[in-house]
């Protein structure tokens, strides 16, 4: 049975990786997750200078789901080097590297401090909806999307997987406009910009109003924009929203997925990543599948 | 690091303490050999559309039988759920969080408000110095008699129903306690209230902060207070509440 | 205590309506719910002829939501008046028709139609991700929006609501677009396309591959467009969107809504109408509000 | 009309059949006072991310009593859930639904496939003429020696381990059943089988059909079926199952 991917190049064990911002850079969980078993593991975002995130509140639960505004909190890419990376490499298992910056150049920066290093392939969001500038203002236009990749796509040594915002019309045009740009893979979706008032406060949950909001509740919509970017584009996918379990993963790999992403499962079930790697090779062996890339996007 | 566990945990007692406080017992090995006063668990919901562990803090330890005690008000959903667990029933918890009192003094003032008294009982049981305990409620009281044995308890109540009206601090000046290091769990204006009298009088601080949760392990930054320095961990000014928390020196955070 | 509110010069008894293609015209559930009580009647999109609507299945439960695929099966415009019509008509009630076509001239045809009759106001459903022509391309592009908005309000007699679809990059274009074009008022939000893939027959769940999102798991999502809806335009907003209880409904209020529509909620709870409206009115009691027009948009 | 109720049900027994189907005794006096064989119920989940209620068909009634049974088999998360209710909780459960059996005929093949067996259980004591109870299963067999005061049965099982080696037709030939009305409940290819048998024969039949269901009372036109007819209701070729439906002739209906 096999389940490797190959992602722009990169070979991972198996199709299932951490959804940035959910895991740290893994360090935490590696005490519930043999990090090994992991086909990646994907880190939180990483910029140009430490920032400090959002006031709390940072998080609200929804109906089967959780809005965060956590604004990107994260020591700075000097930091990631020099503390969080080693950490990761005493691993098997391939690292991505998350990118976040309010303007090109930061990201620019970002993607060129990390051009010597020992990272397998760098993550740019575009798509955060918790941050004033940067993040989702590059993901919800074509030409800025198509922008930042070229610019990004100049300066990396790794390569460069685009994560999209499903808060647009048509995700095919942000994923066509990534791809034409010269991306390697796509990841999609990041959160759903949502809202939450406390109607006991008469307030907005969050102070700057809105947060992501993730976890199973978006399911369908993030397996619909899989399955329509997957048919838009010919560069590999990564797939993630409310993935909870094995059959979830096969669900987002046959809509077109090539890996998939964890995101808040972690927070419901600590060794989640393991378990549904576990659930893919059940349903594979349920069902007679040699090959994992059999799979992928075999419903059409 | 620590050891921390994530078990399905024996439920072997239930009880209401008040309308809507309960006690619940789980027996949990691992986790109770682990664990110190002031640290918490992360319980999870059966319900599936609750996706986030609870922060519940251990109120009492019984190291030889391999339990522990949690006091939970029912405020929420998942509260709400845990309320109708019955005993032989199992629960999801993961644990021992964050990072504990830290032991120390030698005249020791314990301050529990509302809900935040739980984690003072087994604080009140491990700390071995002079304890002066003080219990602020609304109205209805619960756990003060089981403080009895561990130290001199007062009690404050907002509507005077019991002992000091008013607030803890309120209590403090009223019964003139002194000492060279508080502990306290509580509301947010009350630890505020504890932090100035803590400075006013010069007395040394562990206070236990409350955010809203998410991985409760240190991983999502969801839970930071502002901290006076740089935290090394964050790089910034904030530190994690579910990791270099829940206690902390009160000089060390904003409130 | 009041609990009247007024759209578009149409004063509600209360602000709680169903939500159009979860209630039928009413008869059924008018075995569990007095139709007397409720603010307004919001019928099953109505068209010019009959139309079939889709395959089945047409339904799918999701993780604290539902998928529907209904594809808008209605008995036209010519059954409506002559047999649903009269029995709404004997209730003291608002009566609002949900209009849909696939042309412009489909939507005209039906609002000329309605003209004589007596019906309170018209709901344009601009936003259907169910049929494929029609519906949701008219409601993802703000020419189209503001095209059809303007041919429908020379026609109509009665005020005219454009339902709003979720699926775009910024309501507040759309919203705009409708309120230029002459619109009375808005209901959002129209279902979120999703999709669900049956991963042991490796098949769509549905023909038609998609499906439209709502219940509790899209309630952040609406409550956000509407928030955002309510401070672009001037109109009012009928806010809809995984309402289940009074508290929830209190949230899309203080959002900015002035009215709201309960959908997948009746499924769950038929007599969930009269709840929400008595939610509402316990809310009001415990903070003493003494006009519910006092808490609409009250969050800023 | 006919009254619909919306109750939340005493469970008064719950068993199990087989390792996945379950039998469950409900208290429900108004349900049960206006209910018939061939009707259903809609059971409402506690789980609060299920949404939709679960279509359940009315296996037995206890007009007496005002008990109700049901026969379920765990085929997901809601039936899963139902099987771990105990005696005395409550279900809220919506019913009677649907048309239920036209009582007809002298001569009356009763025809049931796996979970479409229960259904025929009320409406063999029901049905006052000849009958002949042919039950359908895969291999474990179950409620078919509840049938037996009620006619002769006869049995097909696709491993051949009861019964005829085979299906329900193949059971019915085997057996030269004969009749001049069928009723029959059971998976689609099945319900196929039986209108070709019965077009053959010449035999009207009865079918009950199955679709997802959303509000199960006619309203939001998920649960259609083709029809061949031009339907009074919705005006286009379509039957609401839950309303017009479950039973229909077979040849109204498309399969
Ligand atoms: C370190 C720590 C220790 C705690 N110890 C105790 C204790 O011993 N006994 C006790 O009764 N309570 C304690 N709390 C508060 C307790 O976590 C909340 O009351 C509980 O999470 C509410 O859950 P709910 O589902 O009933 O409420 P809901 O409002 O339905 O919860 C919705 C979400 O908000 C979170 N939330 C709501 N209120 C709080 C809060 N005050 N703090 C953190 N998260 C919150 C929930 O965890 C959940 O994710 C503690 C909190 C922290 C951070
Ligand atoms: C009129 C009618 C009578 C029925 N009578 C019985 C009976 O007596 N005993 C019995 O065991 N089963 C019966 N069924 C089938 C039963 O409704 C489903 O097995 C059940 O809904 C599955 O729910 P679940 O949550 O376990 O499965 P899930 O797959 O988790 O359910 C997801 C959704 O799909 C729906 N669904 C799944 N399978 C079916 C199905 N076969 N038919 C309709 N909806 C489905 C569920 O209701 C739910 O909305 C009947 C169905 C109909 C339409
Ligand atoms: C607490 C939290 C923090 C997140 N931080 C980031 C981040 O730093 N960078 C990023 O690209 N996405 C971030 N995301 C989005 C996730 O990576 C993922 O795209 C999204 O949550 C959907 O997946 P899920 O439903 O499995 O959580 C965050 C999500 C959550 C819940
Ligand atoms: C089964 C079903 C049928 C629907 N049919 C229509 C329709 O005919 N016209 C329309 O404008 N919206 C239709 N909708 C959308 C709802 O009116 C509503 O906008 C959406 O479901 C969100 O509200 P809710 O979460 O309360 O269900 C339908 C929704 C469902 C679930
Ligand atoms: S809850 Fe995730 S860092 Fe504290
Ligand atoms: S389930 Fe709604 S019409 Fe049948």
């Amino acid at each position: 049975m096999n389940t490797k991917v190959k992602i722009a190049g990169v070979e991972w064990k198996n199709p299932v990786t951490t959804a940035s911002g959910t895991f740290g850079s893994g360090l935490e969980y590696s005490q519930f997750v043999d990090l090994n078993k992991l086909g990646a593991v994907t880190t939180k975002g990483v910029s140009n200078v430490p920032w400090i995130g959002n006031p709390t509140p940072r998080i609200a639960e929804t109906h089967s789901g959780m809005l965060n505004a956590i604004g990107l909190q994260n020591p700075g890419v000097d930091v990631f080097v020099k503390r969080d990376l080693p950490f990761l490499l005493d691993y098997d298992t391939k690292v991505i590297v998350n990118v976040c910056g309010k303007t090109t150049e930061d990201y620019c920066e970002v993607v060129e401090r990390l051009a010597d290093y020992d990272v397998d392939m760098l993550e740019i969001n575009i798509s955060c909806p918790n941050v004033k500038e940067g993040g989702i203002a590059f993901g919800q236009n074509c030409f800025a999307v198509e922008n930042i990749t070229k610019e990004l796509k100049k300066r990396a040594k790794q390569p460069i997987i685009m994560k999209l915002s499903p808060n647009v019309t048509d995700i095919t045009e942000t994923a066509k406009a990534a791809e034409a740009a010269g991306a390697d893979a796509l990841s999609l979706i990041n959160t759903l910009t949502g809202m939450k008032i406390d109607i006991h406060k008469r307030a907005f949950q969050f102070a700057n109003k809105t947060g992501g909001l993730s976890g199973p509740a978006v399911k369908p919509i993030a397996v619909r924009m899989v399955y329509q970017a997957a048919s838009a584009v010919k560069i590999p996918i990564i797939g993630m929203g409310g993935i909870m379990t094995g059959e979830d993963a096969i669900e987002f790999i046959m809509a077109g997925a090539t890996a998939v992403a964890l995101g808040t499962a972690n927070f419901t079930n600590p060794t989640a990543t393991q378990d549904v790697i576990t659930g893919i090779e059940e349903y594979m062996k349920k069902y007679h599948v040699e090959d994992i890339n059999d799979l992928i996007g075999c419903v059409k | 690091m620590a050891e921390t566990f994530k078990k399905a945990a024996l439920i072997t007692s239930i009880t209401k303490l008040t309308e809507d406080i309960y006690s619940m017992w789980i027996k949990e090995e691992d986790i109770v050999a682990n664990a110190k006063p002031g640290q918490f668990l992360s319980l999870y919901c059966k319900s599936e559309n609750r996706l986030l562990p609870r922060p519940i803090s251990i109120c009492e330890l019984d190291k030889d039988n391999g339990l522990l005690r949690l006091v939970y008000r029912v405020v929420g959903k998942g509260t709400e759920e845990f309320s109708k667990y019955k005993v032989s029933d199992r629960i999801e918890v993961m644990g021992p969080l964050g990072n504990g009192f830290h032991l120390e003094g030698k005249k020791a003032i314990l301050i529990g408000g509302g809900i935040g008294i739980p984690p003072m009982l087994e604080l009140a049981k491990q700390l071995f110095c002079e304890k002066q305990i003080v219990l602020g409620y609304r109205d209805e009281t619960f756990l003060n008699e089981e403080f009895k044995p561990y130290g001199q308890v007062y009690l404050s109540t907002e509507d005077g129903s019991a002992g000091t009206k008013g607030n803890v601090i309120d209590a403090i000046k009223a019964n003139n306690i002194e000492g060279d290091i508080i502990f306290a769990c509580g509301p947010t204006p009350m630890l505020r209230g504890v932090k100035a009298f803590a400075l006013e009088n010069d007395i040394k601080a562990q206070i236990s902060m409350e955010e809203r949760m998410a991985c409760g392990i240190g991983a999502c930054l969801a839970c930071v207070c502002k901290s006076k320095e740089v935290d090394h961990h964050t790089h910034v000014n904030n530190k994690r509440i579910c990791k270099e928390g829940p206690v902390f020196y009160a000089e060390e955070v904003e409130l």
